[in-house]
């Protein structure tokens, strides 16, 4: 198996939890601009990114995500006003512990794209793809059974 | 465009780092230039060359070497295209291409007088030091 | 279990370009609930959306996942469509093929496959969707409109108009704005004040209308249709009930040290000022970083001249709490300080000012009285250079990165006016483009050339110094291709505008978000331009983007469209995607009280039935008018009794792992 | 009564190597400070004789905490079952105490009654038991209470003793044969007088040991076989149980650490292109022990405590001739987070000699 | 060997027979000197009553029942066990009127698996004389350092200082603040791990969590997871499991509920004490409350129920979860 692996170009999966209101919308944006990003990258849209539950991004890697990124407003632009300042707590709080228990920082990622940042958006995807196939695929936090 | 010049352009560009595509041909590097008068390009010019990969040329002209290297070209453009350091590095190709500095580091005190721009200075010992 | 439908859209071909429709469709018929899948080439046309309604009817459809554009753009449209055929409107997923697909990724293969895992996350979502129902909520037929400028006004005066309370909140003692501040208007030439001031009076003589001027918005709350807003009143140590608005006070005050902000400070004013003769309320108010009697005590001439007794030393702030249905944002623009310019000498030269100062020292009521003088000297200019673009298009950090839009035009009228007035005057105009798409824009532009013999200079100035009290020019001139100097009398800078600085605060309020440069962010560029994407909060005038008068008031008009569309509803049906608790799971232990930005969680004593155990328990209760569903307190709440509609956590996970599987 | 075999205690990694070489090896090793499990050995492997209890017992060897069972691949609309039965190889389990190596044959009458656990069954043929009898017996020791000799350990394959110098080495069954046979030129064969007599000091100074254990009068008289079925209305309505179950947190340290528990649970895991269905290890303490589709029988933890000491004390015993599923290796006395146990419960039914 | 001070006996008794109380919330005796289980007593058992050196657990979590009952109970807290009272009242998990906090004095608590860690095996008894122990077993006498045998939340103790009580047994061992007792820090576990590279913080926690049995006695001793029902118990919740079947699971179940306790969890150091594998869970929560410290100021949980809690506020300048990256890269 892993020899038919090196073979085949590693192609990482991304899930990017996205909040409707800013970056669901740079998203958008940088699709109406043409902006492109791979098509690793997939997004679920959720209301804010304080929804973002920290079982959902192990559940990512969980089930064979490779890198996981939740973008949203830009601090003091939250649409629910504070949204976002709860979720840079969890999120801080919850990589720091991943790193602490050995599993790739790089993995995780959160960026602040306001609805007028397709740029940043497309960039942002762009770069993050690019690191997460550095290092390859997800194997300190993946579930064997999900992977078969 | 020969090939060669097309190299050359890329060479210009890679070395200096600066996207000439971000011109938006203001002149405002011309308007600020205090030896516009001694060229026959202008900073303006040498984006829109170096652009079009008239690199050539550029190596040619006496522009090149008349430039103070005070890069007021540099600080005052709006879109941050540094038109001083396309010239900076269209130099450098001329030298490149003469195969040797003609000129060392060590030499580079005699030859400064005392209106010679501490840039230039700077300029000459990271040149020639290479 | 569901019977979904699934529709693929191809949107003619901005899908069906990169996207396989068709091997969408059949990729996702086997997934768990699909019974039905087509594709078509616009969904969202009437065709479209009756092959919907056709297809839940006869495959008895419960749910539809259209894989089409972003649901920000039709997800309401199809929940009309499935409502109309008698599905609940909340049984709709939008899988985004098209901007987060199909418009950035150029291989068909690659776009398809990708079009296949959204479809399939769609469909695992809605496979645990419910039916939800939206409640109802009362609207307060009463807008605020933030700004007294010409937006502001105009937004006021169309809403007012269709018989609705509209107050205005103007922070500065006047309504009028910029607008007020300008001599003559392009491309018509007309007076400014001659066609504002009618507006302002109209404005203030409006039953319908209150002005809060001298006031500011210091704190919102509640959501669309039901807005809190507390108005801060600052004291302007005047009563505006007595006072007559004679300006003996004005005169009579010896403080005349305060900059007048009026005339862009080409000149100072008393203490107690009116900003301008036309000034709406026409009562004075007192400064009281200037006033002598508030900062010593002593003095008080204006109080012993008012004959009307109307100076009142005691006023105090005052916090007016008030109801709102809608909110509108007019809070304008100002000019960008131009002390990063050092190369054109504004800060230290007299003689370079900005063309809003010219448009003062050209103003009949300015403090030159119309007659074009130098500041330096007062003699009057023979040479004029105007500068375009300065810190619009700029990159470099100092300026804003985009074109302010409105300066080509001013420079032209300016160029024309001073040349018509003064012949002798040369005036030479340094520009990169000129831009002028406008109705009667580019002949007034071309008048200023061909009729006026203004002097076009197509390139940019490098530096301005002064020499023996001219200003000497170095500039470039790209056509001839050389360098120009020119000793200039007078040096005139168009520079940009950006939106006033009190927008941030006031975003933050709204909880409206702004851009990178500080303009409001409409819902959608193109289809929603006057509304904010936080509901019931709309955008009026610069604050959105730069624009010209005719383009504000457009703007002005079409914001009070969209307020009283939502004033004429009696109630407003609500978000159904809110958060919900489960009262066995609830511990009661107020945590989600504390993130929710909306305060909409209560705790109550209730009795529940935990299988077959009755107890009371202390559980949360979510209110669902005043809860927004941003879900923050799902992630607070460890034991998962707190969910949201809608984004529930399994439906998340079912998204999970269907793109991940 | 076959032959005794030794081995020089230096050489026991020549005698771990030897049967690694043939079969899998599992032993105590070291899996922490003061602590030991069963692992696989490797000549990395830290083993470590002289403890007593492993952390989790030797049953884990048969009865794995959680094993796949089968698996169901879905595609489209179609599920097709894969058995994914985690293979069983021959394997040799070395230094089993005597408690545990008597609880084998108390999970045997479970899984090996019809209907037969056929995961149990083939590790259960594939293993080769060898014990090893105790030296120095905890404070938390009462195999004695059951009846087992902790210095001549029944039930396996091949019994040992280890004193400060040897390994003594002798078979009890077929299998154990099969095994001595294997090792013939590593183990060597002990001498009949001085051996033996090493042996038998060794058992003597043991027993000595275990009847000054605080625990050794620890009697079962209230549970005996012959009154149970009357009195098992008695004991399960008995008043005690309401203090003794106050302090259980409702985990399941006791049931996981125990060498008898045989609940297990049987659940589904969606992998997302499938399910898999698996057993794990349940335990009554938890709150969905046995719950089904009405809902949960016990729904107090008062029951659910109450069902785990009557199981092992009376519905056990009253189906199997009298035999109590309990092998008296003081695991949950030692691990218990509130040092609630079986003795106590034992001794709130007046379980102490007179 | 008596096994209650005087005073603390005679104030139950008093508490009980003066009416302000009708039970207490203390421990009883067990087989050994070591094995001693929470119990609640009346004034007729009160005699079986014990509190000495043994007695460890953290008896907080027991009052959100017994304070739904009725009447009223005295509970022997220890001062780490206020932290999580505090918490627990602050969580409205407690009604506070309904119990009569007795502040006792602890001079840390003996974990009598460390004793035969040190080879002290066959415990039956133990006396205390100073920093002395004296252990009696059945292979003889043994003694050693009390320190060498205290249980390691005893090792990193927060302090003397009772955070909440109606009455102090022994008002004057009662120190004016909180001051920790060891002199080294209670974060240094934690910075050692953060030291390591992130291949060795990897190895070290699979070697721990490896070892976990998924026997819940983690949660269900902490008296922050004092849910109704655990989302690993609810099958609605999507990532319930009843076993660490792979890698992934035992990750799970540590990071969520930590994750959970968060800001919440007083470090009362009953997760480790409890693990039967002795994996050092404690690491992971004082992770984050050194996190929280480091990143939004010192916060204990536990110390004043009218503060906010980090994981429920915010500045508006907080750290960005960059500096993750950016802090300690190795």
């Amino acid at each position: 198996m892993q020899v038919n692996d090196t073979n085949k170009e590693f192609r990482p999966l991304i899930v990017a939890f996205c909040c409707n209101w800013c970056s669901y919308a740079g998203a958008d944006l940088a699709g109406s601009s043409r902006l492109s990003y791979p098509a690793d990258v997939k997004i679920i849209r959720v209301p804010c990114s304080c929804r973002v539950n920290p079982m959902f991004i192990l559940r990512a890697f969980q089930r064979g995500a490779d890198g996981v990124i939740i973008a949203g407003c830009h601090p003091g632009d939250c649409h629910y006003t504070s949204g976002n300042y709860f979720a840079r707590r969890r999120m801080t709080l919850l990589f720091s512990m991943l790193d602490y228990l050995g599993i790739e920082r790089e993995r995780t990622r959160v960026e602040w794209i306001s609805a007028a940042e397709g740029a940043k958006f497309s960039a942002t995807m762009n770069e993050f793809a690019e690191t997460i196939s550095r290092l390859g695929e997800n194997r300190r936090l993946e579930d064997l059974r999900c992977k078969e | 465009m020969t090939v060669n010049e097309k190299e050359l352009a890329e060479r210009v560009i890679e070395i200096s780092g600066v996207n000439t595509r971000k011109c938006m041909k203001c002149g405002k590097c011309s308007g600020t230039c205090p030896s516009y008068d001694e060229m026959e390009y202008h900073p303006h010019q040498f984006v829109s060359m170096v652009e079009k990969g008239q690199i050539k040329k550029l190596m040619e002209s006496k522009s090149l070497w008349t430039c103070l290297s005070c890069f007021a070209c540099i600080e005052r453009c709006p879109r941050s295209v540094e038109p001083a350091k396309l010239i900076e590095a269209v130099r450098l190709c001329v030298i490149r291409q003469q195969g040797a500095n003609h000129m060392k580091a060590c030499s580079v005190p005699d030859s400064i007088d005392e209106n010679m721009p501490q840039q230039a200075i700077v300029s000459a010992f990271r040149k020639y030091s290479k | 279990m569901q019977r979904i439908g699934v529709f693929v859209c191809w949107c003619g071909s901005n899908i069906a370009g990169t996207v396989d429709v068709e091997k969408v469709a059949s990729s996702v018929a086997g997934e768990p609930g699909v019974v039905f899948t087509t594709n078509y080439q616009y969904m969202c046309s009437e065709g479209g959306q009756g092959m919907i309604r056709r297809a839940i009817k006869e495959h008895g459809l419960t749910g539809i996942v259209v894989c089409s554009c972003s649901p920000r753009m039709h997800e309401a449209t199809f929940r009309k469509t499935a409502q109309a055929a008698g599905l609940n409107p909340y049984m709709v997923e939008i899988a985004n093929i098209r901007e987060q697909c199909s418009w950035i990724h150029k291989d068909k293969d690659e776009g398809t496959e990708k079009a296949v895992i959204l479809a399939k996350a769609a469909i695992a979502k809605l496979n645990l969707n419910k039916p939800l129902t939206a409640g109802e909520s009362n609207v307060t037929k009463r807008a605020l409109v933030i700004g007294g400028g010409i937006a502001g006004i105009q937004t006021a005066l169309d809403i007012a108009d269709a018989g609705y309370e509209v107050d205005i909140v103007e922070k500065s003692p006047t309504i009028g704005g910029r607008m007020a501040q300008l001599d003559k208007t392009f491309p018509t030439l007309d007076c400014a004040a001659c066609i504002l001031t009618p507006k302002m009076v109209d404005a203030a003589a409006s039953d319908k209308i209150n002005l809060y001027t001298y006031s500011e918005v210091e704190a919102v709350s509640g959501f669309v249709g039901n807005f809190k807003v507390k108005i801060k009143k600052k004291p302007r140590y005047v009563n505006s009930e007595l006072c007559s608005g004679c300006g003996v006070c004005t005169e009579k005050c010896p403080s005349r040290k305060a900059p007048n902000e009026f005339n862009m400070g080409l000149n100072n004013r008393g203490a107690i000022y009116i900003p301008f003769a036309q000034a709406i309320p026409n009562v004075p108010v007192i400064d009281p970083e200037q006033c002598i009697k508030l900062k010593t005590g002593k003095c008080g001439l204006c109080e012993k001249n008012c004959t009307a007794k109307a100076i009142d030393f005691t006023q105090k702030e005052e916090i007016i709490e008030r109801e709102y249905g809608a909110i509108v944002a007019a809070t304008g623009y100002r000019p960008i300080s131009l002390e990063n310019f050092d190369e054109f000498g504004y800060a230290h030269n007299k003689d370079v000012i900005t063309s809003l100062e010219l448009e003062r020292l050209m103003n009949a009521a300015g403090p030159t009285k119309g007659v074009l003088l130098r500041p330096s000297d007062g003699e009057h200019p023979h040479e004029i250079v105007f500068i375009q673009c300065v810190g619009s298009r700029d990159t470099s950090g100092c300026g804003k990165p985009y074109c302010s839009k409105i300066c080509c035009m001013y420079t032209a009228k300016h160029a024309m006016m001073i040349r018509d007035k003064y012949p002798d005057t040369k005036v030479h105009v340094f520009y990169i483009d000129v831009r002028t798409p406008g109705k009667n824009f580019d002949e007034f532009y071309r008048r200023a050339v061909e009729e006026y013999g203004v002097d076009y200079i197509k390139g940019m100035v490098g530096k301005v110094a002064e020499k023996d009290g001219k200003l000497l020019v170095q500039g470039s001139d790209l056509i001839s291709n050389e360098q120009v100097h020119i000793e200039a009398d007078l040096v005139v800078l168009a520079a940009a505008i950006e939106p006033d600085p009190s927008v941030r605060n006031i975003a933050t309020m709204l909880t409206a978000s702004i851009d990178t440069n500080n303009f409001l962010t409409e819902a959608h560029p193109k289809l929603r331009p006057v509304e904010s994407p936080t509901a019931g909060v709309f955008l009026s005038g610069v604050c959105q983007g730069p624009k010209d008068i005719p383009e504000t008031v457009a703007q002005a008009s079409a914001a009070a469209a969209k307020v009283i569309g939502l004033l004429s509803k009696d109630k407003l049906t609500g978000n159904p995607c809110v958060a919900h608790s489960d009262e066995l799971l609830c511990n009661g232990c107020s945590q989600c009280a504390c993130v929710c930005p909306y305060g909409a969680i209560d705790y109550i004593d209730k009795e529940v039935n935990d299988h077959g155990k009755r107890e009371v328990r202390r559980i949360a209760s979510v209110n669902e008018a005043v809860c927004q569903g941003c879900g923050a307190c799902t992630v607070t709440c460890p034991s998962g009794a707190m969910d949201l509609k809608g984004f529930t956590t399994r439906q998340i996970m079912a998204e999970v792992d269907a793109i991940c599987r | 009564m076959s032959k005794m075999y030794k081995i020089s205690k230096e050489r026991l990694d020549e005698l771990y190597a030897a049967v690694s070489a043939v079969k899998s090896l599992y032993l105590p090793v070291r899996s922490g400070e003061n602590q030991s499990e069963f692992k696989k050995w490797s000549d990395q492997s830290d083993v470590c004789l002289d403890s007593l209890n492993t952390v989790k017992s030797a049953k884990e060897l048969f009865f794995p905490q959680s094993e796949n069972l089968i698996s169901f691949k879905v595609s489209g609309k179609d599920i097709e079952l894969v058995e994914d039965r985690d293979p069983s190889e021959p394997f040799v389990l070395f230094g089993v105490r005597a408690c545990d190596a008597k609880s084998f044959s108390i999970l045997d009458s479970v899984f090996l009654s019809d209907p037969v656990d056929t995961f149990y069954k083939s590790r259960r043929e594939n293993g080769t038991v060898v014990t090893l009898a105790c030296r120095a017996p905890e404070e938390t020791c009462f195999c004695g209470t059951f009846g087992i000799d902790a210095s001549d350990p029944a039930g396996g394959d091949v019994k040992t003793w280890l004193t400060d110098t040897e390994l003594y080495w002798e078979a009890v069954s077929e299998k154990g044969e099969e095994l001595t046979k294997l090792l013939t030129g590593i183990l060597s064969e002990a001498d009949a007088d001085a051996d033996t007599k090493a042996v038998d000091d060794l058992k003597k100074n043991t027993k000595e040991i275990l009847a000054r254990l605080p625990l050794a009068d620890l009697k079962l008289d209230y549970f005996s076989g012959d009154r149970l079925n009357e009195k098992l209305n008695d004991v399960f309505y008995a008043p005690q149980w309401q203090e003794l179950y106050k302090s259980c947190l409702g985990c399941g340290t006791c049931t996981f650490v125990c060498p008898t528990c045989q609940c297990y649970d049987i659940r589904d895991f969606d992998t997302g292109h499938g399910i898999k269905r698996f057993r794990c290890w349940d335990s009554c303490m938890y709150s969905d022990f046995t719950k089904m589709a009405h809902g949960n029988p016990r729904t107090s933890q008062l029951e659910r405590f109450r069902q785990r000491f009557m199981h092992k004390l009376v519905y056990y015993p009253a189906n199997n001739g009298g035999e109590y599923s309990c092998v008296g290796c003081g695991r949950c006395l030692a691990k218990c987070p509130v040092s609630m146990n079986i003795v106590k419960v034992i001794k709130a039914f007046g379980g102490e000699k007179a | 060997m008596q096994r209650i001070n005087d005073d603390v006996l005679n104030k139950c008794r008093d508490l009980i027979e003066n009416g302000t109380c009708d039970r207490v919330l203390a421990w009883e005796e067990g087989e050994f000197c070591y094995d001693v289980t929470p119990a609640v007593f009346t004034g007729d058992t009160l005699g079986k009553m014990i509190y000495d050196d043994f007695c460890a657990a953290n008896q907080s979590k027991y009052l959100i029942d017994e304070s739904h009952k009725e009447g009223r109970i005295a509970a022997l807290l220890k001062p780490c066990d206020t932290y999580s009272f505090n918490q627990l009242l602050k969580e409205n998990r407690i009604k506070r009127e309904n119990v009569y906090v007795l502040g006792v004095p602890c001079d840390g608590k003996i974990d009598a698996e460390k004793a035969r860690g040190l080879g002290i095996k066959g415990i039956l008894g133990a006396e205390i004389d100073g920093d002395t122990v004296a252990f009696e077993t059945i292979y003889g006498k043994k003694t050693c350092s009390k320190k060498d045998v205290l249980h390691e939340k005893c090792l990193s103790c927060k302090g003397k200082k009772h955070m909440i009580f109606d009455e102090l047994t022994d008002p004057e061992k009662e120190p004016e603040t909180a001051v920790p007792e060891n002199g080294t820090s209670r974060f240094d576990g934690v910075s050692k791990l953060e030291n390591m590279t992130a291949e060795e913080r990897f190895r070290f926690w699979r070697g721990e969590l490896s070892r976990c049995i998924r026997c819940n006695a983690c949660r269900n001793v902490c008296p922050a997871c004092s849910c109704r029902q655990c989302v690993f118990d609810n099958p609605a919740s999507g990532v319930s499991s009843k076993a660490n079947t792979n890698d992934f699971e035992e990750n799970l179940y540590h990071i969520i509920r930590a994750f959970h306790v968060a800001g919440r969890c007083t470090d009362c150091g009953e997760c480790t004490r409890v693990c039967p594998e002795n994996i050092p869970l404690h690491l992971l929560n004082r992770k984050f409350i050194k996190d929280i410290n480091e990143l939004y100021g010192e916060y204990q949980a536990g110390y004043d129920t009218a503060l906010d809690a980090p994981l429920t506020s915010y500045t508006k300048q907080d750290a960005e979860p960059g500096i993750v990256h950016e802090r300690g890269v190795r």
